[in-house]
């Protein structure tokens, strides 16, 4: 039997009188990494910010390791959000702290982690290059370290559930094949559930085990590539590029 | 969307500029007490402008009628228009139209303080009715402020002016007092020349006190005579009411006198001469007579020891002040 | 033209480009690549007067910017049109609004043709159906659309993208190359690329200068870069995260 | 570049102080220069946005200004009360609050109370527009931000100060009215007889010149201190902070010239 790290189940979501989200079916399956696809604007930020437990379904259910979220009760929603590493689009990173604090802060946050900060910190801007840079503003880094950092961040607690939106934007091929190259590695380390929302379909096609196509805030394919080749849908294919 | 929400942005805007525009110049009309109702002006004259602001209020009687317009410094320059007069300080005031009848020739223009805090205002007392009223740009001569300090200031200007007065005539001064010296002697010089009539007057008093005590046992004939004396003090009191009547009077004279000095003494020695004295010696003995006649009265007549000190007391005073009975008529 | 004689610029103590000499000649797709924070943006910001070289100078169309005062620099950018790589989109204004903003400045134009005209922008990037939102109701890829229709408004002689497709799909990356090469190709004009999208880059590109550790390390045609021998440029053109390449 | 001396003396504080606000205040002249500049060049002026600006800054404001001009007033009643009570002098009350709110109280009131509401929102607004690097895109463009964006501003910050001021001097009297007889128990007659008898269009007039000025200092400050944020949300922050802090400043030392020179 499947397991699922996450499910959402006949979500929609409203935001300024528009529907955004329209009757979405995701299932996430635990252990593996998967990609969310599709053309800008059609609503992949939001279902990961929906995974995030950031956007409540305005009709629907969210699951998140085998339980319904209730939105309202604040304590168990914490807890689940310190099994959530997300890296946001826009990075997301506090600017009046330096690189070690801002990877070093999901940890602050975590009293069962907050042993050998240091030593974790180091560890992860190791993992992302960056290593030697702690003291360092956020401001004088480049735009791709910068996505190092946020990665770092996303990755450093250990999360069950690793939510990536965007995270090789603006960055160069070289740098760009180092950060998936990162993102396997950390799976494949802890095990957890990754997804990417990417627009980088080649090296999508290398790293993910399973596609999510989106189009006008709907899901409208899940499943392998193979799967894909054979969907009659022309937008799988054009998104895929299969 | 975008052009609606510009529109009723525009629409607010304005209504807000309009609103605040209007408040503005009804504001400035209401404290500038811009009034539809036309404007005099007239002028006065003074000493002192006594830190009277422009745009200070006018009043008459109280009643707001305009404020000040202008005040202007001549300091001593002449007026050619009005009779080359000098100018100190020519206050311009704005008047009401209305209040211009209102203001007489002879009205009385005065810078006042108005509450505690000393703010300045110009007071015009109308002056009196049937006189011609005030032309708008007409002048007036302003009357001295009646502030503390300045009442002090001219107090202080009397005092010096009487010093110099007395300074300049000390020797008329003097001789004034030597003749009124001199004239107290002669008086008692009179008397002294005439003792024999006063002993003989003491003597007629005492034989007058020694017929009283006979006349003492008849009761009835006392009580008349006290009756009858003291309707004759009430007839001396009354001769002397208007003597102290005029003393206000006198007391002018006096400081006519005074200026007058010598004039004056001259005039008394003249009415020594005119014996005027002798006359009165023989009016007392006339009365010392009328008294030895009713010999019986006597004794209750000096029995009443007020009307025999009130005798006494103008007899001193007729010694000390002889010339009381001189300027009588 | 631009050209760019030993121009140096540091940022406190990092030389973020150091004695760049490059001359951008008119009519081509020239395509400035690199990793990133090497100096591609700053590069190309020289070329609108952003930024100020701390030595060396820049000749546009044979005349010395050096003492270019800010109007002087109004009339160059009104030709030479950039596009940042982050979508900077007045977020006060709607889409539409903030494409016929320039329309409205520089053109004697009436609000409503002003706004007409946006709209025949806004068409050619696709996001005529999106006009009345606010920038912050649509993701980036939209806004980086609607803010490289608003340079085009301008009608400049050179367009300068920086990173145009970061951030697109697929299909809106397909879009904008086919909208470089029509702006070279059929209307003449001048176009420098910022890009890692090495897709776009050999299909696109007239010529393509490799900038690396602040200093041109290639300058020449896609052939002639897919040739190179050099190992930096060969892991670059790969993509492979191994090599001596350092980002 | 310079690189900063390091000095953590006392001295070297004060001094760096000093420096620091020598800058900003040239800085600021500066800035007023251009804006004077772009203010002649009549083609800079840009309907909309000074629209949208006199809207924001305006209309927005009004509802606080009223607030504090009431109370203001009723302020002034209050304290002139218990002199009043003590001397009986009730004519007199008409005349300290207006002279009170019209001169002094009601235009440094309105101001301070304009530059936190309307001021600070200018610099967060220029400052967040400088961070996300929308000044810039102006700037490429070829559109002069100081033309577009500051002139606009500068405009509407005076033009809306003095008219705030001039209703707010209204609701200021009729707060002080309401309290007169709320509060003390003299006839508001009395109370407006006052006012209209102190003969105050000086102490009004100089109020609104006063605005005039104010508007203009909170204007340059404020759009000052947001077109020189640096380092992000943190930037912006520091900015608004400096901005409230030296309008106040301002405020008090324009206001202390005008009242100097006025008499």
């Amino acid at each position: 039997m499947l397991q699922y790290a996450a499910q959402i189940l006949d979500a929609s979501l409203t935001l300024n009188d528009s529907l955004v989200l329209d009757q979405v079916f995701l299932q996430l399956e635990s252990g593996r990494i998967h990609a969310l696809v599709g053309a800008g604007g059609s609503g992949k930020t939001l279902l990961l910010r929906m995974l995030a437990t950031l956007l409540q379904p305005s009709k629907g259910e969210l699951h998140l390791f085998k339980k319904a979220i209730n939105f309202r009760d604040l304590k168990s929603l914490r807890q689940v959000r310190s099994n959530i590493g997300v890296q946001f689009q826009n990075l997301a990173l506090f600017d009046f702290l330096t690189v070690g604090q801002n990877v070093g802060f999901p940890l602050e946050q975590d009293s069962e982690l907050t042993k050998d900060i240091s030593i974790q910190v180091k560890t992860a801007l190791d993992s992302v290059g960056l290593d030697g840079r702690q003291e360092h503003a956020i401001s004088a880094l480049s735009g791709g370290m910068q996505r190092r950092v946020a990665i770092a961040r996303a990755a450093v607690a250990k999360p069950k559930l690793l939510l990536f939106d965007d995270p090789s934007g603006g960055l160069d091929p070289v740098t760009t094949s180092r950060i998936f190259e990162l993102i396997r590695t950390i799976q494949e380390e802890n095990d957890n559930t990754v997804v990417i929302a990417s627009h980088d379909i080649d090296r999508l096609v290398k790293l993910c085990h399973i596609f999510h196509v989106v189009d006008h805030g709907k899901v409208i394919f899940s499943g392998t590539l193979s799967e894909a080749r054979q969907s009659t849908d022309d937008r799988v294919k054009v998104f895929l590029d299969v | 969307m975008a052009d609606e929400q510009m529109r009723r942005m525009e629409i607010k805007v304005g209504a807000l500029i309009l609103f605040a525009a209007l408040l503005l110049v009804f504001a400035i009309l209401l404290l500038g007490d811009y009034s539809c109702s036309e404007s005099s002006y007239i002028s006065v004259d003074f000493q002192t402008s006594s830190d009277l602001k422009v745009g200070a209020p006018v009043k008459i009687s109280g009643v707001t009628v305009g404020k000040v317009n202008k005040v202007e410094l001549w300091a001593g320059r002449r007026d050619a228009a009005n009779g080359n007069k000098v100018v100190q300080v020519r206050v311009i005031l704005k008047l009401k139209s209305e209040s211009l009848p209102l203001i007489h020739e002879d009205a009385i223009f005065r810078i006042s303080t108005l509450g505690i805090l000393g703010e300045k205002y110009v007071e015009i007392s109308p002056g009196t009715y049937e006189k011609p009223s005030a032309t708008d740009g007409q002048v007036f001569d302003g009357a001295a402020a009646m502030n503390i300090d300045e009442v002090g200031q001219s107090a202080g200007v009397i005092i010096e002016q009487v010093s110099t007065l007395l300074a300049k005539n000390e020797q008329t001064i003097q001789d004034t007092i030597k003749g009124l010296g001199q004239l107290v002697d002669r008086a008692d010089r009179v008397i002294e020349d005439n003792q024999e009539d006063v002993r003989e007057l003491v003597a007629n008093l005492k034989q007058l006190s020694a017929s009283m005590n006979v006349a003492i046992g008849d009761g009835k004939q006392i009580n008349e005579t006290i009756t009858s004396l003291k309707s004759l003090s009430g007839s001396i009191d009354r001769g002397l009411q208007p003597l102290v009547s005029r003393l206000p009077e006198i007391a002018n004279n006096l400081d006519e006198t005074l200026t007058e000095g010598k004039s004056f003494v001259g005039e008394a020695r003249d009415a020594l001469k005119k014996s005027e004295v002798a006359k009165l010696f023989e009016d007392i003995r006339g009365l010392t007579a009328s008294l030895a006649d009713g010999k019986g009265t006597l004794g209750a007549l000096l029995k009443d020891r007020e009307i025999y000190d009130d005798l006494i007391a103008l007899m001193k005073d007729l010694k000390r002040h002889p010339w009381k009975l001189l300027l009588k008529d | 033209m631009i050209e760019y004689v030993n121009v140096t610029k540091q940022f406190g103590p990092l030389t973020v480009l150091d004695g760049i000499n490059l001359t951008i000649k008119d009519g081509e797709i020239t395509y400035v690549i690199g990793s990133s924070g090497t100096g591609k943006s700053v590069l190309v910001k020289h070329a609108v007067g952003l930024l100020r070289p701390d030595a060396g100078r820049i000749l546009i169309d044979n005349i010395d910017t050096t003492d270019f005062n800010e109007r002087q620099w109004n009339q160059i950018r009104m030709r030479y049109a950039l596009v940042f790589q982050h979508p900077t989109l007045f977020d006060s204004m709607s889409l539409v609004d903030n494409v016929a903003l320039p329309i409205r400045k520089h053109q004697k134009v009436s609000k409503p043709a002003a706004k007409k005209s946006a709209m025949e922008y806004l068409e050619r990037v696709g996001m005529t159906t999106k006009a009345d939102l606010m920038p912050s109701d649509v993701g980036p890829g939209e806004r980086k659309r609607v803010s490289i229709a608003r340079a085009l408004t301008l009608s400049p002689d050179c367009a300068i993208l920086d990173e145009p497709t970061t951030g697109l799909d697929v299909v809106a990356s397909k879009n904008i190359d086919e909208m470089i090469s029509e702006l070279s190709k059929s209307l003449g004009k001048t176009v420098i690329v910022v890009s890692h999208d090495l897709r776009s880059i050999f299909g696109v590109a007239d010529r393509i200068v490799f900038l690396y550790k602040g200093k041109i390390r290639l300058d020449g045609s896609p052939s002639a870069f897919r040739a190179s021998d050099d190992p930096v440029v060969r892991q670059f053109v790969s993509g492979e995260a191994s090599g001596p390449m350092e980002t | 570049m310079s690189k900063p001396v390091e000095t953590d003396s006392f001295l070297g504080n004060f001094g760096r102080t000093f420096i620091t606000a020598f800058q900003t205040v040239g800085a600021m002249t500066l800035l007023q220069l251009r804006i004077f500049r772009s203010l002649l060049a009549i083609k800079n002026f840009d309907y909309d946005e000074s629209v949208t600006q006199l809207f924001k800054i305006g209309v927005r404001s009004l509802p606080v200004v009223i607030a504090t001009a009431a109370f203001v007033g009723a302020l002034m009643v209050v304290a002139s009360g218990n002199f009043v009570r003590a001397t009986g002098a009730t004519t007199l009350i008409g005349w300290a609050a207006g002279t009170a709110v019209f001169s002094e109280v009601g235009p440094i009131l309105i101001g301070l109370m304009f530059s936190g509401r309307v001021g600070a929102n200018n610099t967060a607004e220029l400052g967040t527009m400088v961070v996300t690097n929308q000044i810039d895109a102006l700037r490429v463009l070829g559109i002069n931000p100081i033309g577009y964006l500051i002139v606009p501003r500068f405009m509407a910050m005076i033009v809306m100060l003095f008219f705030l001021t001039a209703i707010g001097d209204l609701f200021a009297l009729t707060g002080g009215a309401i309290t007169c007889r709320a509060v003390l128990g003299i006839d508001m007659r009395i109370y407006w007889q006052g006012i209209l008898d102190s003969n105050l269009l000086s102490e009004f007039i100089m109020g609104l010149v006063k605005a005039i000025f104010f508007g203009g200092a909170i204007a340059i400050v404020s759009c000052h201190w947001g077109l020189q944020v640096t380092g992000g949300a943190r930037g912006v922050g520091r900015a608004v902070n400096d901005s409230v802090v030296t309008s106040a400043i301002a405020i008090f030392m324009v206001n202390f010239f005008i009242t100097v020179l006025w008499t």
